[in-house]
């Protein structure tokens, strides 16, 4: 294992030292509780959003904590959830009055510790809701598996719930948004290796040379199935078909693309291959009107990548464009 | 070896037990999380070890805990401040199920005791949403809750009760390596799950040995 | 090699079409030139700059096209400088009557095909100033080699000199400036693997699982030494110590420290990484007040991190604090 | 096999040389990048290539193109414009320094040949800052430059003088392999880039090689 880090164990306790060090306008850790938090307290009372989930996925959420974005994050250890203590804490955090949105990637361990952290906090005065990000379209909705994974469409969740909440809205109607982002939004992930837990020390599997994997998650394990390399063009046709698919939206609809990289694909390849993702989306009459291309929702070191499709209408376009303020996000500010 | 009856566990035995399971956690971590590698994330033993780790840290200064269910939710609650993902839900719920059955007896006879794993095993069936042949450690845990009570209605020793259930453990185990799963994250691999053993199932049947072989 | 790729020879053109393809508010591809240009004129007459070099060091320079920093840049092959022609075309395309400004990283073919480019400038009316970026402390300023390399100095002299553009300054000082930062700057690398040109596809070399490179560049080329792989702290300290005994700020000086991997550096490890460096950098009794931390300035999939300290005064934390909207680095609007 | 003398080269006859090296380097492309491997950034070959590659497409359609002079500007235009890197800027030099050196001469003859190798040999100290020993394409170039002059003052034949050229450039090719680099990618590998040959010494070496092949 070549790495930058410490003891693997303080793997997480040190990643959130380096974040916190390089964007202390914006965030403060809370050693103690294990939450990030914006070191901001809003000005006037707004609706809070709490994001968690094993670390290893950087930027998510610990880079989107911030304006227009989320109030607070429990990072859990590589690829496990937070434990509910951390949860109760960062709702606490992000409370100002007007309740907390949960934003939960559908995840066994991540579901069920946000259910035990909300047992918690049925005995305090804070509303919470949440919402179960479910967008990868490569788990068949049949009931037979843990249902699909919340990838990409957990930056758009938290991109729209969070300008949402910054113009001040109620969390029924923050809520209702992040639910409709949900329903709108397909993602499709390819892998070209393994990545490499700290703790481990080596990778989770091995993909030969000349094989991907199709239908990858974000916490190592292996895909839906391996198949052979191809380029760039074939493997953009192949996600894009995956989710347009499955998300089948209206004819002439305007698509939000976000092109997102696994932890390891550099810029060049995630650019070349965003090309020719938007191409194929536009084959099909699809507009692709709104593009983020970068690594998001990682794995580690894992090499691959995905695509999120959202259909977009004039309401989250809005949401969508407005300020953002965050480590791994920002425009308008 | 232990002076103590069969039928009157105290909080001492119990830690006994964790204890020892606890060691088995840390020797054997490696290899769990490389049967996590097979369809999940490779994280189950670096998980367990960590909980186990903090926990025997932790234990000499639990002085307030005096009785078998004060310790049992002490582990339960410890386990879920420190293990996250799925299997610090699911052990927490374990244990603090195994609390809440066990209730404020000064010690716990073979009769609370399977009364205690099979609220356990409920927790983890309601905590999971999950059934057996669902691949996970409910496949080991659920027999071997059978095999405790089937054997003490039969009137067997305590002794032989447990061993009976950690065997019926480990056989539930091994009989993960042919299904395909159907929770958590080796779900998503589906067919290809079949042919490993569920890493879960495989701590459970850790767990059940270790009471068989502290507490029996 | 595994990668996000058509045909080999074409990987740039397939890059370039992503990047418009999803900033095409900002940017603008002139294919029968072969240069990125800004989309949008200036409004008013300001000095243009011009960045160019080998692809493969994505988001340099291509990524640095818009507002606050870049009015053109000539991508080369990969790790090839462009040719003549590019820097010429993009030299008139930047030109708005105040001049223009070449950043150069000081590369034996960037030197070479700037400076041919000159020649054929020579003819024209546009006044051309060139700064020659050497920031590379790993290489030892003796007269032996090729000169110290352009590194992470180039993205720090490209924003700077960007933003007394954008203000109105004269050509003589924001040369001035460009200058100010290079003299002012130190950077230093290290590789835990190789890269793979596409071209090539196979990497440039192999690396032993327990060994980095240290003193690498941005072309895949070897680096100074191969020594044991040490754990992130030990890494910064060895890092810290070749940039700050050779740029020997004043004690007490305030740095912008760059953290910047190479391409294949997830996001976890560079922060982690940013922590340990800025850890050392205060032991010494500097401060850092400005911090980046992200892959800028890279070599394809190469894994790696290099740190760059510019000692900071009034002026240039200014400049630096401007607004920037580029497709790589964006804050203020 | 030729049925021009020695003395009078067309136009047509740099063709042939031109498009012979071209087709050597699109052979052999894959060893020169390996070569810059070693300590450089393993393009060399892919570079020549396209340049190559580029050229052999494009002179079909030179037809305005007569005279030797207006033919090797051509190249050298060509290369400069589709190569880039070092030997974009390098090569092209080479030509268009010959070109300089030929003028508007309808054919060249020997005198006029290694005049022209001369000036290339010069506008590549120039334009590249080099020397001999400096571990580049002129450790190949000088020398062989100094060969043909050296034969053709001992009045040997062109053919004689151009195998001699070749004969040198590799040996100053071959000389390299002890040298360390001082210019270029490979001078930041400094000790290490001793024990490995220059490619670009290695692509001149097979461009008068070429020469000797074609011209004498
Ligand atoms: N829904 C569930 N019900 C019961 N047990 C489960 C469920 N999901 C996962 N498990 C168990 O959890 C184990 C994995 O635990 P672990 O690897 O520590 O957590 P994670 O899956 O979050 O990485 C599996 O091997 C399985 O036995
Ligand atoms: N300053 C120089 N003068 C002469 N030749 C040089 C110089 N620098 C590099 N070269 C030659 O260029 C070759 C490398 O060319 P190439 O790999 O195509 O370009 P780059 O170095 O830009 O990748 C070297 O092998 C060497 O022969
Ligand atoms: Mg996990
Ligand atoms: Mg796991
Ligand atoms: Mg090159
Ligand atoms: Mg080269």
């Amino acid at each position: 294992m070549k790495k930058f880090v410490n003891q693997p164990s303080a793997a997480v306790d040190d990643y959130v030292a380096g974040l916190v060090g390089a964007h202390r306008e914006i965030l403060e850790w809370d050693a103690e509780n294990r939450v990030l938090q914006r070191r901001e307290v809003p000005p006037r009372p707004k609706v809070g959003l709490v994001g968690g989930g094993g670390s290893g996925c950087e930027p998510t959420h610990s880079g989107f904590v911030g304006y227009g974005m989320l109030d607070a994050a429990a990072p859990g250890q590589i690829f496990t959830s937070p434990v509910p203590n951390q949860i109760v804490a960062a709702t606490r955090r992000a409370d100002s009055g007007k309740g907390v949105l949960h934003i939960i990637k559908n995840f066994t361990g991540e579901v069920m510790n946000f259910g035990m952290a909300q047992e918690i906090l049925y005995f305090e005065d804070i509303d919470v809701a949440q919402v179960v990000v479910n967008d990868d379209v490569s788990i068949p909705d049949d009931g037979e598996t843990a249902g699909r994974r919340g990838l990409g469409a957990t930056v758009l969740v938290e991109k729209i719930a969070g300008a949402a909440a910054e113009e001040g809205r109620e969390l029924s109607e923050v809520l209702a948004l992040a639910q409709k982002v949900v329903s709108r939004s397909g993602t499709f992930a390819v892998g070209l290796s393994s990545c490499t837990p700290p703790a481990r020390g080596k990778p989770v599997y091995q993909l030969a040379e000349n094989e991907m994997d199709l239908g990858i998650g974000i916490s190592g394990e292996p895909g839906r199935e391996r198949v052979p390399m191809a380029n760039a063009q074939e493997i953009a046709r192949l996600m894009v078909d995956e989710v347009l698919s499955d998300l089948a939206p209206q004819e002439d609809a305007e698509l939000l693309m976000l092109v997102n990289g696994m932890g390891a694909t550099p810029h060049h390849e995630l650019y070349l291959l965003a090309g020719e993702l938007a191409a194929a989306a536009e084959a099909g009459g699809t507009r692709v009107t709104r593009q983020l291309v970068g690594n998001f929702v990682t794995s580690l070191d894992q090499a691959g990548a995905a695509v999120t499709f959202l259909e977009l209408d004039q309401e989250l376009t809005g949401l969508w464009d407005a300020p953002v303020q965050t480590a791994a996000l920002r425009w308008g500010r | 070896m232990k002076m103590m009856t069969d039928k009157n566990l105290t909080k001492t035995d119990l830690e006994g037990w964790i204890l020892d399971f606890a060691g088995q956690i840390i020797e054997q971590h490696l290899v769990l999380s490389d049967l996590d590698a097979a369809s999940g994330d490779a994280d189950h033993g670096s998980n367990m070890e960590r909980g186990m780790s903090a926990l025997l840290k932790s234990v000499p200064d639990w002085d307030e805990v005096a009785t078998p269910g004060e310790f049992l939710k002490e582990v339960g609650l410890h386990i879920v401040s420190s293990v996250g993902g799925s299997s610090g839900a699911l052990y927490g719920t374990i244990f603090l199920r195994m609390a809440r059955a066990v209730g404020d007896a000064p010690s716990i006879n073979a009769g609370l005791l399977s009364d205690a794993f099979e609220a356990a095993a409920q927790g983890v069936a309601e905590r999971g949403k999950v059934k057996q042949g669902d691949k996970t450690m409910f496949d080991a845990l659920a027999p071997s809750v059978q095999a405790l009570k089937a054997k003490l209605t039969e009137k067997k020793s305590l002794s032989e009760a447990l061993a009976s259930a950690a065997a019926a453990a480990e056989a539930g185990r091994d009989a993960t390596f042919d299904m395909v799963a159907r929770k958590g994250k080796s779900s998503y691999a589906r067919e290809n799950s079949r042919g490993f053993i569920d890493p879960g199932a495989t701590s459970v049947a850790m767990l059940i040995r270790s009471a068989a072989r502290t507490l029996g």
